[in-house]
């Protein structure tokens, strides 16, 4: 690597798994404005869900002289190489809401929990649907750890009762268009059902729509995650039953901070600091803001 | 109507079987799937993309190609949104100009149309084949769209703009009628005027067409901008229905509409197909992605089936027209 | 018609093409009310002129004068709104579109709404059709129809427009008999209403019939020009070659000799309709022997050629017998394997890659021959190139040229070559001088009597009665899927063999 | 070698010009451009989309397309990751198949082939247009993907198998080596075999290929075949890259990859076009990924740049062998 002339300001790259997504452009611009506010230059990078990409990106952050990486992963376990890379190159990397899976493998890991936050929302949903009822699952990309994390966090409290019927578990790709269009379909064959649980808040929003337009929105109990700014609002209107609130910006500045310290000398991160998922609901709404809590 | 007695078009649906038997299959499955709200729900999906498809069959007819559909349909729809939603400010003078539903989707239905000219400019200007000056639209349009919504979806647009994708006329969604009118315009362009014939010529021999004193560029970047201002009604009708302009909206529409394109039997190589085949395409896919739901195969195995589908599809079709 | 104006002037056009000078300084001036003729041999620069006096080259040195004022045109429909029209020596016709869409393309009926005025211009195509004898429906696809009639098509796109310079570069090339004479009647209508005509043919016997003028290029030059009577087709000849050539006429009768390819009772089902566009067809060919095949268009001669050459496997039925032995031909591979070579009626669509050079084109038969190691060996296919380059007299600057820049009459000969490089038992050839020059036509009869000496046997479709006469040895005429008469040569006159040919009609 | 002398390839190697001033603004630029280890990033991050691309680039020449090589390539990838890592089980007799790190690469580059077989078949038999018949691979062999891993990631492969990934052979990483290789076999084929020659016959005229005797249907299966196993080659190396098989891996790979053709200047109506021209295609998509990268723009100009850059870079090309 080469040397830099101590003036020179140190780079920070941020590798952020999609920027098609308006949660991880948030998580990517908030880390950015906290690099630059602590002094840093800074530079976002879209892997395009592409864990080869992400490789590409590594490769040219670490040849162009990045001198720490915040990161979030494409995969936990495609991504690991890229950190162990970067890691034995002198680059820290601090991995942000989804981890990798290897322990040690990144300088540290900020984690929002979507396991454990789904946990929260499976409990919510059995207790909003008093136990009872048929409903009905949005999944996220197909190919796409997250979504199965979430899902099975769901389904590891909904699953206890027998008398929670799931008629329909389809796939949207995390896309509000595709929720809505499927949610149609589904609504054709199923016009009794009673929850509808999405692995996202834009698939919420979309499958919220297209009960709407059918006219079932009042009677069919809607639950997303992320905390986008839609959802919180509609939850305030009591269009939307609850979300897990994940909180990009403390883990985006978190992770710029780490790296900051990281430069002054600090060596001893926590290998994995989780931030909580919180549950968002009516009665808690007036807490929160789009991607986290009100200031 | 133009459309009843035209033999290219006639010849077209006698090839109906594929979804005639798609069709028996799905109701067989499933008792929901020929009901009068489920065909309402699959013909409002299919609206979007029967009005890209159309404007891709134009320009396929002419033997060209376009990739970047998807893009500005994002792009457009995000315009209209923004305008709609935020109006312009100017900055440093205290200058906001307010836009009205129907000023917002004329800016929208505009930027399509120009940047569908910009297409057929490079084309034909510069001989860049239609593949690359599309994909690179493809990729610019979609950069554009990012930095018009900094990655964030518009959202909330007023009740008057949500009815072009939500509401109901005599009975029909509106989508619906869209489309309907995008279909007859767009027959009525290739049954009935000159420049219907002069796509056609141009698809099936360009160097015949220029002989024969057609302005083939000419041609070429009305086609391009049709297709553009298409797929910006597509993405008025796509920020409607959501309520929402996302930045990620029309991701691999390109696929979609050309599959419908070719599984409606317009040949790539341009110079034979016909709108009402498009239609028809667009269509087995559309039902075939309500189908799969309706009978909740599992997302794992939707995939699959969905191919094998479409290849059995157009095999039936190919084998049962082989005969022309 | 006695005055004779001076329509148009061509003075000292230079046209290039990379690597070739196609026109050097060509002049020559054409007369209203006069047919002249251009001649001169394949790749003498004759659709290069036309192609700039009707438009569509714009890049040339030197000018011309219409109508007494220097004239350039913009681009075709230019030339055609100042009323010159041409019938391109190649098809320029849509595949997918109509005849009557083909007809007014570019130029429209429209109605007063606008839209286009189908009815009209399907009763304009009709009356056009009608006139040029051609019975076939105006909505019917182009691609459909047979070379010759697409020609027919081609000329009726001509006629359209009132024009006072008609160019008709080859417009025989496909025709025969009595379209020939239909088309005949009309350029002296033509003639008759003070129209300019400029008619390039390599068929002599025709200029002669209908030609007042001749003007003569040799390698891209104006040779020499003036009346055509008094001329004689030797002269004409000499002028064009720049040396004396004998005509070919077979003077040998073989005789009655062992069958080599024998064809029995073959049929074949018609793609569209019920019925048979063969019905029972038999006959053999010798060793050595040359048999001509005649019929009227649509008789089915290419039907036929194609399927002994396994081109329609699933729609045939008979036998066909190679030497005795059956050969099962359900493919061209197949085919050829056995030992049979096709020059296809069509070269620009079945017989050449346009895309590809000279040589890669003359290889591509026998490339299997041309491996070494399982590699292509480059110096294997020069030779073959070369060898047949000068043995047929290819005219290409090298052997890497793109067949689609060659004159017509080169491009046949390349596939000609292409299937004499297999070294076949029996040739089926389809037309094989269709727009070729009489130098080369000449040198190609030669060519299929040396052939036929050397032991092939060969089938000659053409639909140039001369030609047939000449050189067969046998003569068989079809119509209407069947063979209807048999002649030797020495046995046939025009006349005979022309009543068998329209027999099956009455 | 075969490269060297042939004039065809001369010939393409005379439009470098965009690919020249691209390297040579971004040294400009940037001087962290010209090092060694940046331009070795470039090629070790190009080297997947050669090899795809390389076998795009034929089945472009007989005038087909492919759009399934991305799937195909997770497909193949995620079969080589799990016979490597799980082995056959056999259900109801106690037997297990192990696999070694040979074994399971084989069994991938068998697996892309014979999908690439089925493509092919599928084309040729039923006369399905290859668009069509691909597309429906590309969502079948996806759908076999998520099956085949569940929707999961198959990781931890063995350090053997990262090798062919991340290792570096005589100072050049092994996936440089691996496209190298690809690349010589098929110029190689195109230009010295009967093969290569009939492939662009058969792009330049088909009928007039059957005709001469050419088994058009076996030129084209062997086509899909071969850009079956190069897809699955690109597979294995991307897994072996990130030791994980992703079932999400090469999604839009197709767009890529025929980019990359496209702009190298093969002709997607076939029979025009070089392999090398292919690769050059691929340098510039490379290079300037790694540019913009370099060169800090922010990630949504950077779709603009690069859709902006592509389209010029085609127009210098066009515009440079015009006189062709
Ligand atoms: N587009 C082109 N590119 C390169 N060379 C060409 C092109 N068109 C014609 N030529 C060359 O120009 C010369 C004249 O060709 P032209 O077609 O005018 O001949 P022609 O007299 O019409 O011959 P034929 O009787 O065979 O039709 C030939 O040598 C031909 O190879
Ligand atoms: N592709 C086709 N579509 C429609 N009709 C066809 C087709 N091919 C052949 N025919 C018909 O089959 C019959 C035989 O045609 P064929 O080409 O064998 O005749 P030919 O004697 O060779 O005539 P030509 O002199 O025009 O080549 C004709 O009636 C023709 O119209
Ligand atoms: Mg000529
Ligand atoms: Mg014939």
């Amino acid at each position: 690597k080469t040397k830099k002339s101590e003036d020179e300001p140190k780079k920070i790259a941020i590798v952020v798994s999609t920027l098609n997504n308006p949660w991880f452009v948030f998580l990517a611009q908030k880390a950015e404005a906290k690099a630059k506010q602590l002094g840093y230059e800074s530079k976002i990078f879209d892997s395009q869900n592409n864990t080869a990409q992400e490789t590409d990106h590594f490769d040219n952050a670490i040849a162009s002289g990045y001198d720490a990486i915040l990161f979030n992963p494409t995969d936990a376990d495609g991504s690991i190489v890229n950190v162990k890379n970067a890691v034995a190159a002198g680059v820290p990397v601090f991995c942000m809401d989804r981890e990798v899976n290897a322990n040690g493998a990144a300088t540290s890991q900020i984690l929002s929990d979507s396991y454990s936050g789904c946990v929260a929302i499976g409990k919510y949903f059995v207790e909003t649907l008093n136990k009872k009822g048929k409903y009905v699952e949005i999944l996220g990309m197909v190919g796409d750890n997250n979504t199965w994390n979430r899902s099975k966090g769901f389904h590891s409290v909904v699953d206890f009762y027998p008398g929670l019927k799931m008629v329909a578990q389809q796939s949207a790709d995390f896309d509000r268009n595709k929720a809505m269009e499927v949610m149609e379909s589904i609504l054709q064959a199923h016009p009794d059902i009673d929850g509808v649980f999405c692995g996202n808040d834009a698939m919420a929003m979309g499958a919220y729509q297209a009960l709407v337009a059918s006219g079932k929105a009042d009677r069919v109990k809607v639950f997303g995650f992320d905390g986008a700014e839609d959802v919180v609002k509609s939850i305030q209107d009591g269009k939307i039953l609850a979300t897990g609130m994940q909180f990009p910006e403390v883990m985006a500045q978190t992770a710029a901070t780490f790296a900051d310290e990281y430069f002054k000398g600090k060596r001893d991160f926590p290998g994995k600091m989780p931030v909580a998922v919180e549950l968002v609901k009516k009665d808690n709404v007036e807490n929160y803001a789009a991607y986290g809590e009100k200031e | 109507m133009p459309i009843a007695y035209s033999p290219k078009n006639l010849a077209k649906f006698q090839s109906l079987i594929a979804l005639f038997l798609l069709c028996l299959a799905l109701s067989i499955l499933s008792d929901k799937f020929l009901t009068f709200s489920n065909l309402w729900n699959v013909m409002r999906q299919i609206s979007v993309n029967i009005c890209i498809s159309v404007g891709m069959t134009l320009i396929v007819l002419t033997a060209g190609i376009d990739l970047s559909v998807g893009s500005v349909l994002a792009l457009c729809g995000a315009i209209t949104a923004g305008l709609l939603k935020n109006g312009i400010e100017l900055p440093g003078q205290n200058l906001f100009i307010g836009f009205t539903v129907l000023g917002a989707i004329l800016a929208g239905a505009l930027s399509g149309s120009a940047l569908g000219a910009f297409n057929g400019w490079a084309i034909t200007k510069f001989n860049v084949p239609p593949f690359v000056a599309t994909l690179a639209m493809l990729t610019v349009a979609r950069g554009l769209t990012m930095l018009w919504t900094g990655g964030f979806p518009i959202s909330g647009l007023g009740d008057t703009f949500l009815f072009i994708g939500t509401g109901w006329f005599l009975g029909i969604p509106v989508p619906v009628w869209i489309s309907i009118v995008v279909v007859a315009l767009a027959v009525f362009l290739t049954d009935k005027t000159r420049i219907g014939r002069y796509i056609y010529a141009i698809g099936g021999n360009e160097s015949a067409s220029r002989l024969s004193g057609i302005n083939v560029n000419k041609v070429k970047i009305i086609v391009y901008t049709i297709a553009g201002a298409l797929a910006a009604v597509g993405g008025i009708m796509v920020t409607s229905r959501l309520d929402s302009a996302q930045p990620n909206a029309g991701i691999s529409y390109e696929l979609d509409s050309i599959a419908a394109v070719v599984i409606g039997g317009t040949s790539l190589s341009g110079g034979r197909g016909s709108i009402l085949g498009t239609v028809q395409g667009a269509i087995i896919i559309g039902v075939l992605n309500n189908g799969l739901v309706l009978l909740n195969v599992s997302p794992f195995w939707q995939q699959v089936v969905k191919g094998l589908v479409i290849l059995l599809a157009v095999i039936i079709d190919k084998s049962n027209s082989k005969n022309e | 018609m006695t005055e004779t104006a001076t329509l148009l002037e061509v003075k000292k056009v230079t046209k290039r093409f990379p690597g070739v000078v196609a026109l050097d300084e060509v002049s020559l001036s054409i007369e209203a009310g006069k047919v002249t003729a251009l001649i001169g041999e394949n790749g003498a620069g004759k659709s290069t002129l036309m192609k700039i006096l009707s438009g569509v080259y714009l890049d040339f040195e030197g000018e011309f004068y219409y109508k007494g004022e220097p004239a350039r045109f913009s681009d075709p429909k230019d030339a055609q709104q100042h009323g010159v029209a041409i019938i391109h020596q190649e098809l320029n016709l849509i595949p997918y579109l109509t005849i009557a869409e083909n007809i007014f393309l570019g130029r429209e009926l429209v109605t007063q709404y606008g839209t286009m005025d189908k009815s009209r211009m399907r009763k304009r195509t009709q009356e056009l059709l009608d006139r040029l004898k051609l019975k076939v429906n105006p909505d019917s696809q182009v691609f459909k129809l047979k070379v010759g009639q697409q020609q027919i098509v081609e000329i009726a796109k001509a006629l359209l427009t009132d024009a006072e310079l008609i160019i008709m570069d080859e417009p025989t090339s496909a025709i025969t008999g009595a379209e020939v004479e239909v088309l005949f009647d009309i350029v002296a209508d033509l003639k008759s209403q003070n129209k300019a005509v400029v008619y390039v043919s390599h068929k002599l016997d025709e200029l002669f019939r209908i030609a007042d003028n001749y003007v003569v290029l040799r390698d891209g030059k104006s040779i020499e020009s003036g009346e055509m009577a008094g001329m004689t087709q030797d002269q004409l000849i000499s002028k064009m070659v720049g040396r004396k050539i004998e005509v070919m006429r077979k003077t040998t009768d073989r005789g009655v000799c062992e069958p080599l390819l024998e064809v029995k009772n073959l049929s074949l089902k018609s793609r569209l309709k019920a019925g048979n566009v063969l019905s029972n067809v038999s006959f053999n060919i010798g060793k050595g022997e040359i048999v001509g095949l005649f019929g009227l268009m649509g008789a089915g001669r290419t039907e036929l050629l194609e399927t002994i050459f396994g081109l329609h496997p699933a729609r045939s039925s008979g036998q066909v017998l190679l030497g005795g032995q059956s050969i099962c031909c359900d493919s061209p591979a197949r085919a050829i394997a056995a030992g049979l070579a096709l020059v296809p009626e069509d070269r620009k669509k079945d017989g050449l890659v346009l895309g590809l050079g000279v040589k890669n084109n003359i290889s591509l038969t026998t490339l299997q021959e041309m491996e070494q190691l399982g590699t292509l060996n480059d110096s294997k296919e020069c030779e073959l190139a070369d060898h047949y380059i000068s043995e047929l007299r290819i005219k290409t600057p090298t052997k890497e040229q793109k067949a689609k820049n060659l004159s017509g009459g080169n491009q046949q000969k390349i596939v000609l070559a292409k299937w004499l490089a297999t070294r076949p038992k029996v040739l089926l050839l389809d037309e094989p001088t269709r727009g070729i020059d009489i130098n080369a036509k000449t040198e190609i009869y030669k060519l299929i009597i040396r052939l036929a000496d050397e032991g092939l046997g060969i089938l000659m479709v053409s639909s140039e009665l001369p030609e047939i006469l000449a050189i067969s040895d046998r003569i068989l005429v079809m119509a209407e899927g069947r063979l209807t008469g048999e002649f030797l040569a020495s046995e046939a006159s025009e006349d005979g063999i022309l009543k068998k040919a329209i027999s099956a009609m009455q």
